[in-house]
């Protein structure tokens, strides 16, 4: 299977998605400027202008505009280019994409995606935040947030396919990871985590950029003779956590990485669960590893403190087994 | 130049015969829509009172010349959004009444299945595509249905229903450069009643006409009296064949008046009795009343019959929304909230 | 000391706070409609225009303007009527009001306070809403929701004497819940929560109007012979758990009851705390009582079915002790 | 009338001699500003290839008549802020050029204790309220601080400066319906650089006249040629005086163009090499340092030794800023978040 890069998935998840005469594409700088983090290069002059719509920076009308074309049939894909700004338009996600389906008592859907980024790099405390846990925590909304290729361009084809309003996650940071894809269209299912490292000694339960720093936490471990399992939920609504449950009760020892502030994130439910479901397996308190709970400094080397690293990862599972 | 575009105050409809292009049949129809409305509002409000209706409840008594007239424009396969004050808007569409009732009943036979309630009447088969509460905040979904049809080259207009209070919020701003940067068929109605909920127009807004924000955007705009109802038809008229035609958006104001409180909960400290009292005296719908007396369309006999077919109409709207059933739990489960649920295991709480 | 309802409480508090020259309130229909629930009702009258600011209809605004007043010397208290409007303003709160202290080093600070509400009652889906997870995720902003009259009056009094923005949570149906307020000007300090009720069988942590309900199963519970005790937490950021971890290291046994949808949302964390702070003391699972995880459903029927009663509270505590 | 308060597009300074007001000093006051922000833009550049600034840079190379010009018809207790292209707002106010280049470096001696970088340099004693990178947004603080000055009945005046692209986000017109609401004195100053990163202004903007967009708002705008410092300036000290006499706000439109990228990631695929060439034969900088020697102000080589000055300046900076210390940890515990931190048991993760 070929190899390539995070970018290069989603590439090609989206000219597949063109060939349906429903999709289009609306958000900023995605067309002449030629795309902030590469994603859709190109797609303006291959697809014209109607339909790799740059929109003014009116993030509120990105995805209203996204919702009213869903409505009457399109397949909007639409684009904030960094999850920051969608403070901004999250009264369209939350007081109209999640409850047009519901408060109309099913008589019409939201098909739309919305694509954005986390992520982060020295720019500071307006720029370096994740909202996971507030999109995860709207019902009518479904999260999705994947970690590889593959995840990236099967995800990315079953959101766009889904009658719901999608929030697909990426991160600015993992624009290069690569992985295995193969070339012809495929789905891979929302709402289904993925065991992602088989291990006995203790259950990793994480997701998007996490994984990567999981799995390099467990290889470090590894060579210490501790056997680290990797779970990464790949949706955050709905929230899968079979798998997780399944090794917990195997481990009976939890670590949850989320790239966000600890206090009321994402963490705190995925942590919440296993305890709630897995309570007769318990054999310790279950450690969570997250950014510092502060706005993201920009000089570097306090960034470096607050942000997640490897060693990080590697002393919460070491601590998590004494 | 902005100034261009915007029209002087049309003067209220007091010419000797009806415009051209309306035949009797359809002067009785707006007629007959305008008292619907004002029947099924006094009824609404009597079944509020005796907690048959919950929540909130926001009237159009007042308003109806302009919803009527406006929504006259409008063919089959054009779009409606509009505000939590929506019954009238329903109502000129053509929503079942009864289904409207059992709505505000909240029972499994309303529009959205008891699931809405007053502000949130919809009906997706007449393109209706809701009632929204969140002020201002619509406009965007109109523009992207505006959007939507362009794009799969159908000839809709979408019409979209707003208050004063809502044009100082930046989703209407955003709503009108999108519409006009890409010359979208939007009729923007201004309902300009003079009041956001209790506030003032010259309290809320730095110019109180309205119809000159669209200079912003270079977008033609018009103010007009949305107590005639034939004027504000042909205002309405005017602004869809532009849409339409691939002229691009519309904003029309129209200058209306509520005589009811904002909801029902309103007590009306911000203006006095009199001042409601002396609008009440150019009622619209008596004023069109009269109208249709003097140019010989109606007899006061044909009107007195058909006054009374709609109370008739209501009363049974009631009863039938009285019987009918309420919403089932599915509506509090997951396939309640998605079009497509996802079973997870453990599931979701509420499962 | 004199009994009054929660409304008047929050008036005695504004009030003593407009002595101030500093204090002004901005808002929706504070002034001359009489204000929404009351609680404003006569101030455009006493105060004048330039002090009790009627605003246009964007919360945006509202907040942003507050916030730049805030900068130069003044206490502002804004007002979004209903905390589902404040999703139009969550950029100028997070973006914004919470940054500005930290990510220009200290230099300045925002002493705002915002006063919203959450609640419900037949209002359907955009109308009902709490996102007070969202708010207490969120470093550099404070969060209160107190419960009584008394915590009404002491707690508004702290936050607009407190430096740094605070979000002020009241409730739609708590406004006539009555309790001793004495008639002089007190602060209850922000992050202390309060132990409100005493037992030794399990114990409920809660906040807002879940401390009303509580209570209320509590005294039913209490004749079956289960002791309940309550903490309210009042503060959700900083979280003060103190009390609830003394009291789960006495009962052993905890109930999580908060007014919101429950995955990712407040009772996430609470739970997540006791669990990892508790864990040598853990008898059982911690219960969380909670919204069923829909849009509001208008209809009364559905909607009783959706919220949370005395008695969904009384049967997880007596589950939580099987 | 909307066009009333809309003046035509200002001629470029090209008079014989300098306005009336402007003293030499003066004139050298303004060259020097100019030459400071470009250098100190160009070691910027430098910094940043050689990695001892990261994040995003956004440099003001071109632009640097609009910054100073509008900036010098301020006085002390008046307000500023102004968006993540921040640098040459800064210098003009005077901000101290060490403490800024240390703020890029990430030092606890910047503006901001290496806290915020180049999006976000403040200097709150100079009542330069910082940078901000939400586009627009802090338009509705610059709003805030001229409702908080009148209030306490204080001469302030606030400017805000952002970008054309800022002028179609809700939150513009929310600040601009406040500000002329309210009479407050605040002159928004546009620098329309005919771009928003790389979408051009008439791909983004319904119109492109943008300080006609005041008309929605009976706001008085206008448009000025922001490439000549002392046309600038004139338009600024007019606004300024506006709003402060108590006549409410004003909109500047200031024509201006970058060399450079949106930022130091841009490859500029939006416009070609010979674009940029053209407009730089209108350099800013230069056309105003011919004026002064035309004018007789300066000689070349008065001119010669200020910039070699400040090229001594600039390299101090680096050399301050390299020899400083990294901001400690206190930064990222909650004593770095909170004015007032209140200590909670268990503390909150990260102390
Ligand atoms: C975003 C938002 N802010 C505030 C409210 C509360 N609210 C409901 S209706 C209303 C007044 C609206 O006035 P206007 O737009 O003039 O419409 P009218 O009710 O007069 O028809 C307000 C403030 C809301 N529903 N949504
Ligand atoms: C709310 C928001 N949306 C998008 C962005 C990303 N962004 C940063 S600068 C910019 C372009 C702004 O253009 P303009 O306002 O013209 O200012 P200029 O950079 O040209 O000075 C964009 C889209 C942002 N920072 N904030
Ligand atoms: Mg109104
Ligand atoms: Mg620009």
């Amino acid at each position: 299977m070929p190899v390539i890069t995070v970018r290069e998935a989603l590439r090609q998840a989206l000219h597949e998605l063109m060939q349906d005469e429903r999709v289009f594409i609306i958000g900023e700088d995605i067309g002449h400027y030629g795309s902030t983090y590469g994603v859709t290069a190109g797609f303006l002059e291959q697809y014209g202008p109607e339909r790799i719509r740059d929109a003014p920076i009116a993030e509120a009308g990105i995805v209203g505009l996204a919702i009213g074309a869903a409505l009457v049939g399109m397949r909007p894909i639409a684009e904030i280019m960094s999850v920051n700004f969608s403070l901004l338009a999250f009264d369209q996600l939350i007081n109209h994409a999640a409850k047009i389906y519901s408060m109309f008592g099913g008589q019409m859907h939201v098909p739309m995606v919305l694509r954005t980024t986390n992520g982060w790099t020295q720019l500071s405390a307006t720029h370096s935040q994740s909202f996971d846990v507030m999109f995860a925590h709207v019902p009518g909304l479904k999260v999705v947030a994947p970690a590889t290729p593959y995840d990236m361009k099967g995800l990315l084809r079953a959101s766009v396919a889904d009658p719901d309003p999608v929030i697909f996650i990426e991160h600015t940071l993992m624009y290069t990871v690569k992985g295995e894809v193969p070339d012809e269209p495929y789905e891979v299912p929302i709402g289904r985590s993925a065991l992602v490292r088989e291990g006995r000694h203790v259950t990793v339960v994480t997701y998007s950029r996490m994984v990567h720093l999981s799995l390099q936490a467990a290889e470090l471990l590894s060579r210490e003779g501790i056997e680290v399992e990797i779970v990464d939920l790949r949706t955050l609504r709905p929230l899968d956590m079979s798998l997780a449950l399944a090794s917990f009760k195997k481990t009976g020892r939890g670590v949850v990485v989320t790239e966000d502030w600890q206090s009321f994130g994402t963490s705190a439910e995925i942590a919440a669960r296993l305890y709630e479901y897995g309570f007769d397996y318990l054999d310790a308190p279950i450690a969570r590893v997250n950014f510092k709970e502060v706005p993201m400094p920009y000089s570097k080397n306090l960034e470096l403190k607050t942000v997640i690293t490897v060693d990080r990862i590697a002393t919460a599972i070491r601590d998590a087994l004494t | 130049m902005p100034q261009d575009t915007a029209q002087p105050v049309a003067a209220v409809g007091d010419a000797p015969r009806p415009p051209d292009g309306t035949n009797p049949a359809l002067l009785m129809e707006l007629y007959r829509q305008m008292v619907l409305i004002r029947r099924f509002e006094e009824k609404c409000q009597e079944m509020y009172t005796k907690a048959k209706i919950g929540g909130f409840l926001h009237l159009y008594i007042g308003e109806e010349a302009t919803g009527v007239g406006a929504v006259s424009a409008l063919r089959e396969g054009d779009h409606i959004f509009t505000h939590y004050r929506d019954h009238g808007h329903a109502i000129a569409r053509g929503l079942d009444v009864n289904a409207l009732m059992a709505e505000l009943f909240g029972k499994v036979t309303g529009t959205g299945k008891g699931l809405g309630g007053s502000m949130h009447f919809a009906d997706a088969s007449k393109q209706f595509w809701g009632g929204y509460a969140l002020v201002g905040c619509h406009l965007l979904l109109a523009v992207g249905t505006a959007l939507g049809d362009t794009m799969q080259r159908k000839p809709g207009v979408t019409m979209v229903f707003f208050g004063d209070g809502a044009t100082n919020g930046g989703e209407f701003y955003e709503a009108l450069n999108f519409a006009q940067l890409w010359r979208l068929p939007v009729v923007f109605v201004c309902e300009n009643n003079l009041y956001a909920m209790g506030t003032p127009l010259e309290v809320h807004s730095s110019i109180t006409e309205i119809y000159r924000k669209a200079a912003a955007f270079d977008m033609r705009a018009e103010r007009v009296d949305g107590n005639d109802v034939l004027v504000m038809r042909e205002a309405a008229l005017r602004a869809v064949e532009h849409a339409r035609s691939g002229q691009g958006p519309v904003l029309l104001e129209a200058m209306t008046y509520r005589f009811r409180g904002h909801s029902a909960q309103d007590v009306q400290k911000y203006r006095s009795k009199d001042d409601v009292e002396r609008r009440r005296s150019n009622d619209p719908i008596e004023v069109f009343r009269r109208q249709l007396l003097a140019w010989g369309v109606a007899s006061t006999t044909d009107l007195r019959t058909l006054e009374h077919t709609i109370d008739e109409q209501v009363e049974a709207a009631v009863q039938f929304a009285e019987a009918s059933d309420e919403p089932g739990v599915e509506w509090i489960r997951q396939s309640g909230v998605y079009a497509a649920a996802i079973a997870v295991d453990p599931p979701i709480h509420g499962e």
